[in-house]
C-alpha cells in the first residue's frame, strides 16, 4: 500500500493538472463555439446567439443539454464496435496531445524530453477515430468524407512537421518546456525568426484541423457532413469536441514553438514591464463591461448571471494583479504565463475564426495541390534555408543569438520566400488556376 | 510492483492483439488489432526508458503506415475474403513453424537466464541496466556518426523504392 | 372525338370537386370556354409583303404559305415538310441566328389542330420573326434541333404538353411532367377531369386523384 | 439514361471505385441545387462524361391556369414563378397585354415600374450572388447580400403592401400612386448600395480562392450560348453585348443612360462580375428616374373588363435571369386563349450540360449558381 502511495506521490500534481483539463476543456471548447459564433456574428451584421442567458453567454450550456439528450441513432448495418468506439479514439488522442504541452511555467502534466514529437505523434491518431468512424456508419458520405478528411490531414501534417522542424533547430530541444525557456534566453520569439516557418504552420494547421477555407471534407456540398453525417448526440458532440480540442492543440503547439509559449511580449525588455498590469486590466475592463451590462438586462435572473460573470472577472482580475506585488513575486511568472499562454492561443484561433468568414473554399483538387506541390517544398526548403543558417552561425549556446546569426536567419528567410514566389509562378501558369498564397 | 503489473498488461495486450490479428475474418479489425499490438509494443518501449522509439513506433507504425494500411483495406472491397474460410492447407506447415520459433524463443530465453547476469547469450554486451538519459540524443548521434554509411545506404534504398512506387502508380503522364 | 371541355361527361364522376375549370368567381359570363371562334385559319390583321418576305418567297416559293403583320410582329406560315431547310436559311442567310422560343398552340376545332410556332431573333438586325407550322394529331413535324440547340427542351416540352412528335429529336421524352404520365395537359380538350388519376393515386397517394 | 430511376432518390447510387463510370445523383433535395433541381451525372473518376438534368418537381401547370382565368385573374400567378423577382415577372404580362390590347401605361406609371422592376433586378442579383458564394464556401456576403436586399424589400412592401409575390402593377398601369417618400427612399438606398457593392467585391473579386474556384469553370463560348438560346447575363458574359432594355426598350428605359456590361471568357467569374456590374447600372437607372417622375394618372383608359381582339402578340422584358418572354393569343374573350411564358432560367439550364463537361465533381455546384436559375421559373 505504502508503495503504491510512494509510487503515486510525485505524481500528484499532474494528475491534477490532468483533472482539470479533462474537467474543463469541454466548458472551454462550448465557450470557443460561442465566441466564434459572436465573431462571426459580428462579422455579418448580426447579433448571434442573445437568448440564453445575457448575451447568450448559457447557449454553450443549452447546447451540451440539448446534444446529451438527444437521440443516439447508430445506422442499422453500422458496425456497432467501431461506430462505437471511433468518436472515444478521436477524443482520447486530443486530449492525450494535451499532456505535454505547457500552458503555463508550472501548469504542465509531464514535460518530456520526446515533448514535441509526443504531441505529434498522439495527435495523429485522431485520424483513426475519423478514418473507423467514416468506415463503420456504413455509408458513402461518411466513407469519402472520412478519407478525403484522412488524406488532407496526412498531406498538412508532413508540411507543418516540417515548419515547427524550423523552431526545433532554433531551439535544439524537443523539451516544449525548454523550448520556451530558450526563447526566453534569446529574448525574442522564434516566430520573428522564422517567420516563413510560422505561416507555414498557420495555414497547415488549418487545414490539419478542417476549417475552412480548407472544410471540404465536412461542408463540401457533395459530402453533408462529411464522417460525421451518421453521427448524432453524444457521439457527435465528442467529434465536435475532439475538433476543437485539435484546434488548442495546434493553437498551443504554435505558442510554444513561435509565439513564446507563456511569456509576455518582450519579456527582457525592463522598460515594457508596464505590460504586466495588462492582464489584471483586461479583467478589470471586462468585469466593467459586465456591471455597466447588468442593468440592462430585461429578466432578473439574467441580471444576477451577469453580475456573477463580472464578480468573477473580478476576482481574476485580483489574482493576477495581486500576484504582481513583490511579496507574491514567486506567483507571478506561473499565474501570468498561464494568463498569457492562454490569450496567444486565443488570438491564434481568433485567425482561423476570421479567415473562415473571409474565405470562400478550396476545391479538393486545388487544395490538395497546394498542400503538396507549394507548402511542402517551401517548408523543406525553410528548413534547410534554416540550417545553413544555423550552421555557419553557430550560436554559442542553444538558443543564443547574436547579430550574425540574424542576418543570416534573414537572408535565408528571403531566399524562402524567394522559392515561394516561384513556386507560386510556376503553379498559376499550370493548366489548372491557382495554387498557393500562403 | 506496479511496473510490472503494467508489463504484463501491455504484453498481454500485444500476445492477445496479434492473435486477434490472425483470427478476425473482418480485415478492418485485423488492423485495429495490428494497431493496438503496436501500441502495446509501444508501451513496452516506453517501459524500458525509450521515449524515442515509443514515439517513433506510434508515429511511423501506428500514424503512417497502418493509416495507409487502414486506408487501403477500406477502398478494397473485401468482403468476399471476408467468406472464404481461411484456414487451409498451410495450417499445419505454418503452425510447425510457429512452433519452432517459440521453442528457440524459449531456449534463448532459458540459456541467457542460466548463464546469469554476467555473461549474456552469443557473447553480447548485456544492456545496462541503467536508464540512459538522453536517449533521444544517443540515438541521433549513433545513426548520424557510428552508423552513417548503413544509415544513408538505407535512406537510398527508400527512396529508390519511393520514386519506383511513383513511376509505377502514374499510369498517365 | 369528345370536344373540348366539360361537357359530354359519361355520368359516372358526376359533382366535381372545387377544383372544376373555369367559373371565375366574377360576374362576368365566360363564353364556351375552351374551344374558341377559330374561323379554320386565325385572321390576318395585315398582309405583309416587304423585303423579307419576298426573299422568303423567291427561295422557298410555295412553302412559304402565308405572311401577315399582327401588332407590328412579322409572322410567317411555312410549309410543314421544308421547316428544316426554312429554319436552316433563317439562321444563314438572314441572321436569325438565336431560336427565342418554340412552342404549339392547340385549335382542336381545325383540320391541323396544331399550330407549331418559332420565334426567331435576329442580333444583327435586332429583328424578330414568328415562324408558323400547321400540323395534325398525329402528323410528326421535322425536329430543327440541328439547326438550333436550344430547340432540344424546347421540343421536348411541347411533345410534353401537346403530344406533337418532332421527327429526328435526339431524345424526345417528357422533360415536366413524369415519364408515366398520361395525356398532354395543353391540349384544350385535357382538364382536371381527365388528367391522369391513376399515376397521382398511386405515386403521390392522393385519394381523389386530383 | 431512364435506368436509374428509384423512387427513394438516393443521393449516391453507384461508387467508389471498381467502375470506370459511375453514375452520381443530386437532388432533388440538396442544398446547394437551389431548389428541386435533380442533377445526374455520368463521372470518370472526378470528371464529368455528361449530365442530365431532371426537372419538373414544381411543375403547376402555369400555362394551362391561364387559359381558364381571366387576363386580370391570371396576372398574379405570374409571380409566382420567378418568385424572387415577382416584379419583373409582373411587368413582362402587363407589358404584353397591353400590347394585346393596343394600349399604352402612362408615363408616370411607366417611370414608377422602371424604378421598382430595376429594384427588383438589384434584389435578385444579391440573392443570387449571396447563395453563389455561400456554394463556394464564402459564408459572409450572404448575410451583407441580405441586408441589401431587405432595404429593398421594405420599399417594395412600402409600395404594394408584399414583399416576395407582390402583384405590383396593373394591366394598363398601376393600381397604388406612388408613396409620398419613395424617391427618398430609392435615392437613399442607391446613395449607400454603392460602399456595399464595394463591400461585396472586397471579399470577393480579388480573392485568389474565388478566382481560382470561377476562372475558367463553365465556360460558355459566344457561339454556344446564341446556339443554346443563352439569355441575360449569362450571355453577356459570353461576349455578346445584347440587353433587350437597349434593343427593344420597354418601359421607361429609352429615357435613361446606362451601359450593357460584358464579358470575355464566359466563364463563372465573367458571370459574376456581370451581375455585379448589372447591379451598379440598375442603381444608376434609379438615381436617373427618381429625378424626374412625370405627374399624371397612372392607368390607362382599358375599361374593366378586358376582351382583346382576335390576334397574338409576343413581348418579352429583360428580366434578372434573362429574356422574359410572353406569347399571348387572343380570341376575343376575356380568357386568353393560349399564354406562353419563355422562362429565361428553363432555357439558359439546358446550357448546363455544356457548361458542366470535363469538370470536377466540385465545380457542378459553383456551375449550378452561376446559371442562376429558379425552379418555380424552370418548371411553372
Amino acid at each position: 500500500m505504502n508503495a503504491l502511495i510512494e509510487f503515486f506521490r510525485p505524481h500528484l500534481l499532474p494528475l491534477l493538472y490532468a483533472l482539470v483539463i479533462v474537467a474543463v476543456l469541454p466548458l472551454i471548447v462550448g465557450y470557443i463555439v460561442l465566441v466564434e459564433r459572436k465573431v462571426m456574428a459580428d462579422m455579418q451584421a448580426r447579433l448571434g446567439p442573445m437568448r440564453v442567458g445575457p448575451h447568450g453567454l448559457l447557449q454553450p450550456i443549452a447546447d451540451a443539454v440539448k446534444l446529451l439528450i438527444k437521440e443516439d441513432i447508430i445506422p442499422e448495418n453500422a458496425d456497432k464496435m467501431l461506430f462505437w468506439a471511433a468518436p472515444l479514439i478521436s477524443v482520447t488522442a486530443a486530449l492525450l496531445a494535451l499532456a505535454a504541452m505547457p500552458i503555463g511555467p508550472k501548469f504542465q502534466i509531464a514535460d518530456l524530453n520526446i515533448g514535441l514529437l509526443f504531441i505529434l505523434g498522439i495527435s495523429s491518431m485522431g485520424i483513426f477515430g475519423i478514418v473507423l468512424g467514416g468506415w463503420a456508419s456504413n455509408s458513402h458520405y461518411s466513407l469519402l468524407g472520412a478519407l478525403r478528411s484522412a488524406a488532407q490531414l496526412v498531406s498538412y501534417e508532413t508540411a507543418a512537421g516540417m515548419a515547427l522542424i524550423s523552431g526545433l533547430l532554433l531551439a535544439g530541444t524537443l523539451s516544449m518546456h525548454r523550448i520556451v525557456e530558450i526563447q526566453a534566453g534569446a529574448g525574442v520569439w522564434f516566430m520573428f525568426l522564422a517567420p516563413v516557418g510560422f505561416f507555414i504552420y498557420l495555414v497547415a494547421s488549418i487545414a490539419e484541423t478542417n476549417r475552412a477555407p480548407f472544410d471540404l471534407p465536412e461542408a463540401e456540398s457533395e459530402l453533408v457532413a462529411g464522417y460525421m453525417t451518421e453521427y448524432s448526440g453524444f457521439r457527435w458532440s465528442l467529434y465536435f469536441l475532439a475538433e476543437y480540442v485539435n484546434m488548442i492543440v495546434v493553437g498551443s503547439i504554435a505558442t510554444t514553438i513561435f509565439l513564446g509559449g507563456w511569456l509576455r511580449p518582450f519579456p527582457n525588455v525592463n522598460a515594457l514591464n508596464f505590460l504586466d498590469a495588462f492582464p489584471p486590466l483586461l479583467m478589470l475592463v471586462l468585469a466593467g463591461y459586465c456591471f455597466y451590462r447588468t442593468p440592462k438586462q430585461p429578466v432578473k435572473v439574467q441580471k444576477g448571471f451577469l453580475a456573477a460573470v463580472g464578480l468573477l472577472c473580478l476576482a481574476l482580475a485580483g489574482v493576477l494583479g495581486v500576484v504582481l506585488a513583490p511579496a507574491a513575486a514567486a506567483f507571478k511568472t506561473p499565474v501570468h504565463g498561464t494568463f498569457w499562454f492562454l490569450l496567444k492561443v486565443f488570438l491564434y484561433l481568433y485567425v482561423f475564426m476570421w479567415l473562415r468568414f473571409t474565405l470562400p473554399r478550396y476545391r479538393f483538387d486545388q487544395l490538395m495541390k497546394l498542400g503538396w506541390h507549394f507548402m511542402l517544398p517551401v517548408a523543406i526548403v525553410n528548413v534547410m534555408a534554416i540550417a545553413v543558417a544555423l550552421v555557419l552561425h553557430r550560436p554559442r549556446e542553444a538558443g543564443g543569438l547574436d547579430w550574425g546569426l540574424g542576418a543570416s536567419l534573414l537572408v535565408s528567410n528571403a531566399g524562402t520566400l524567394i522559392v515561394a514566389a516561384y513556386l507560386a509562378a510556376v503553379g498559376q501558369r499550370r493548366a489548372s488556376p491557382v495554387v498557393g498564397g500562403a | 510492483m506496479f511496473d510490472k503489473a503494467l508489463f504484463y498488461f501491455f504484453a498481454s495486450l500485444a500476445v492477445v492483439s496479434a492473435f486477434l490479428v490472425v483470427t478476425r475474418r473482418n480485415a478492418v479489425h485485423s488492423a485495429i488489432f495490428l494497431i493496438t499490438a503496436l501500441l502495446a509494443t509501444a508501451g513496452i518501449f516506453l517501459q524500458l526508458h525509450a521515449e524515442f522509439l515509443f514515439i517513433v513506433q506510434i508515429i511511423l507504425y501506428v500514424g503512417g503506415i497502418m493509416v495507409l494500411f487502414v486506408f487501403v483495406i477500406m477502398l478494397v472491397n473485401l468482403d468476399v475474403a471476408a467468406h472464404q474460410p481461411q484456414f487451409n492447407r498451410q495450417t499445419w506447415v505454418a503452425s510447425l513453424t510457429a512452433l519452432i520459433v517459440s521453442g528457440q524463443f524459449v531456449a534463448a530465453f532459458y540459456l541467457s537466464r542460466k548463464a546469469g547476469s554476467g555473461r549474456a547469450l552469443f557473447g553480447l554486451p548485456q544492456a545496462q541496466a541503467t536508464r540512459l538519459d538522453p536517449n533521444t540524443e544517443l540515438i541521433g548521434l549513433t545513426l548520424f556518426k557510428n552508423y552513417m554509411l548503413p544509415f544513408e545506404i538505407a535512406s537510398i534504398l527508400l527512396l529508390v523504392a519511393m520514386i519506383g512506387a511513383v513511376v509505377m502508380a502514374k499510369r498517365r503522364v | 372525338m369528345p370536344p373540348a371541355g366539360g361537357e359530354t361527361k359519361p355520368a359516372a364522376p358526376a359533382a366535381p370537386p372545387a377544383a372544376a375549370p373555369p367559373k371565375p368567381a366574377a360576374a362576368v359570363p365566360p363564353k364556351a370556354p375552351a374551344a374558341g371562334p377559330p374561323k379554320e385559319a386565325p385572321p390576318k390583321p395585315e398582309p405583309l409583303d416587304n423585303e423579307l418576305v419576298k426573299r422568303y418567297r423567291s427561295r422557298f416559293g410555295n412553302a412559304i404559305r402565308e405572311a401577315w403583320l399582327d401588332r407590328k410582329q412579322a409572322i410567317l406560315v411555312v410549309d410543314r415538310g421544308q421547316l428544316v431547310e426554312i429554319a436552316k436559311y433563317s439562321r444563314d442567310e438572314e441572321k436569325f441566328d438565336m431560336l427565342t422560343d418554340l412552342t404549339a398552340v392547340d385549335w382542336p376545332k381545325r383540320e391541323k389542330r396544331f399550330d407549331i410556332i418559332l420565334n426567331l431573333y435576329s442580333f444583327v438586325k435586332n429583328e424578330r420573326l414568328r415562324l408558323k407550322v400547321h400540323a395534325g394529331e398525329n402528323e410528326p413535324v421535322p425536329s430543327v434541333t440541328g439547326v438550333w440547340g436550344v430547340a432540344n427542351w424546347l421540343e421536348r416540352e411541347a411533345f410534353d404538353m401537346f403530344g406533337i412528335h418532332f421527327e429526328g429529336h435526339p431524345n424526345l421524352t417528357r422533360i415536366l411532367l413524369p415519364e408515366e404520365w398520361q395525356g398532354h395537359p395543353l391540349r384544350k380538350d385535357y382538364d382536371i377531369l381527365t388528367q391522369d388519376t391513376a399515376w397521382v393515386r398511386e405515386n403521390l397517394g392522393i385519394e381523389s386523384g386530383q | 439514361m431512364a435506368d436509374t430511376r428509384t423512387t427513394s432518390f438516393p443521393n449516391v447510387e453507384t461508387t467508389v471505385l471498381g467502375a470506370d463510370e459511375i453514375v452520381i445523383n443530386m437532388g432533388p433535395q440538396h442544398p446547394s441545387t437551389h431548389g428541386v433541381l435533380r442533377v445526374k451525372l455520368k463521372l470518370d473518376g472526378e470528371k464529368v462524361v455528361n449530365s442530365e438534368c431532371v426537372i419538373g418537381y414544381l411543375h403547376r401547370g402555369v400555362e394551362k391556369i391561364a387559359e381558364h382565368r381571366s387576363y386580370q385573374q391570371f396576372a398574379p400567378y405570374v409571380d409566382r414563378m420567378d418568385y424572387v423577382a415577382a416584379v419583373s415577372n409582373g411587368l413582362g404580362y402587363c407589358e404584353a397585354v397591353e400590347k394585346l390590347l393596343g394600349a399604352e401605361a402612362p408615363p408616370r406609371a411607366r417611370v414608377i415600374r422602371t424604378i421598382l422592376t430595376e429594384l427588383q433586378r438589384i434584389a435578385s442579383h444579391l440573392l443570387w450572388l449571396g447563395t453563389h458564394a455561400l456554394d463556394i464556401g464564402a459564408l459572409t456576403p450572404l448575410f451583407y447580400c441580405f441586408r441589401e436586399r431587405e432595404e429593398i424589400l421594405k420599399i417594395v412592401e412600402k409600395y404594394c403592401g408584399a414583399r416576395l409575390t407582390t402583384h405590383a402593377f396593373r394591366i394598363g398601369g398601376l393600381q397604388y400612386e406612388a408613396y409620398d417618400e419613395l424617391e427618398k427612399d430609392v435615392e437613399r438606398f442607391c446613395k449607400d448600395f454603392e460602399h456595399k457593392i464595394a463591400e461585396y467585391e472586397d471579399l470577393l473579386t480579388q480573392n485568389r480562392i474565388w478566382l481560382g474556384r470561377t476562372k475558367g469553370i463553365g465556360v460558355l463560348t459566344a457561339q454556344q450560348a446564341i446556339d443554346l438560346g443563352v439569355t441575360g447575363p449569362v450571355l453577356r458574359a459570353s461576349g455578346v453585348k445584347w440587353d433587350i432594355r437597349k434593343a427593344m426598350p420597354y418601359a421607361a428605359y429609352d429615357q435613361y443612360k446606362f451601359e450593357i456590361p460584358t464579358g470575355r471568357n464566359g466563364d463563372t467569374y465573367d458571370r459574376y462580375l456581370v451581375r455585379v456590374e448589372e447591379m451598379r447600372q440598375s442603381r444608376l437607372i434609379c438615381l436617373q428616374a427618381i429625378q424626374n417622375i412625370p405627374a399624371g394618372p397612372i392607368m390607362a383608359r382599358i375599361g374593366k373588363v378586358l376582351k382583346p381582339p382576335v390576334g397574338e402578340v409576343y413581348h418579352s422584358i429583360e428580366a434578372p435571369k434573362g429574356e422574359l418572354g410572353y406569347y399571348i393569343v387572343s380570341d376575343a374573350t376575356i380568357q386568353p386563349y393560349r399564354v406562353r411564358i419563355r422562362p429565361p432560367s428553363f432555357v439558359n439550364l439546358q446550357a448546363f450540360d455544356t457548361m458542366v463537361r470535363g469538370h470536377l465533381v466540385a465545380d457542378v455546384v459553383a456551375i449550378i449558381g452561376t446559371i442562376d436559375i429558379v425552379l418555380g421559373e424552370v418548371d411553372r
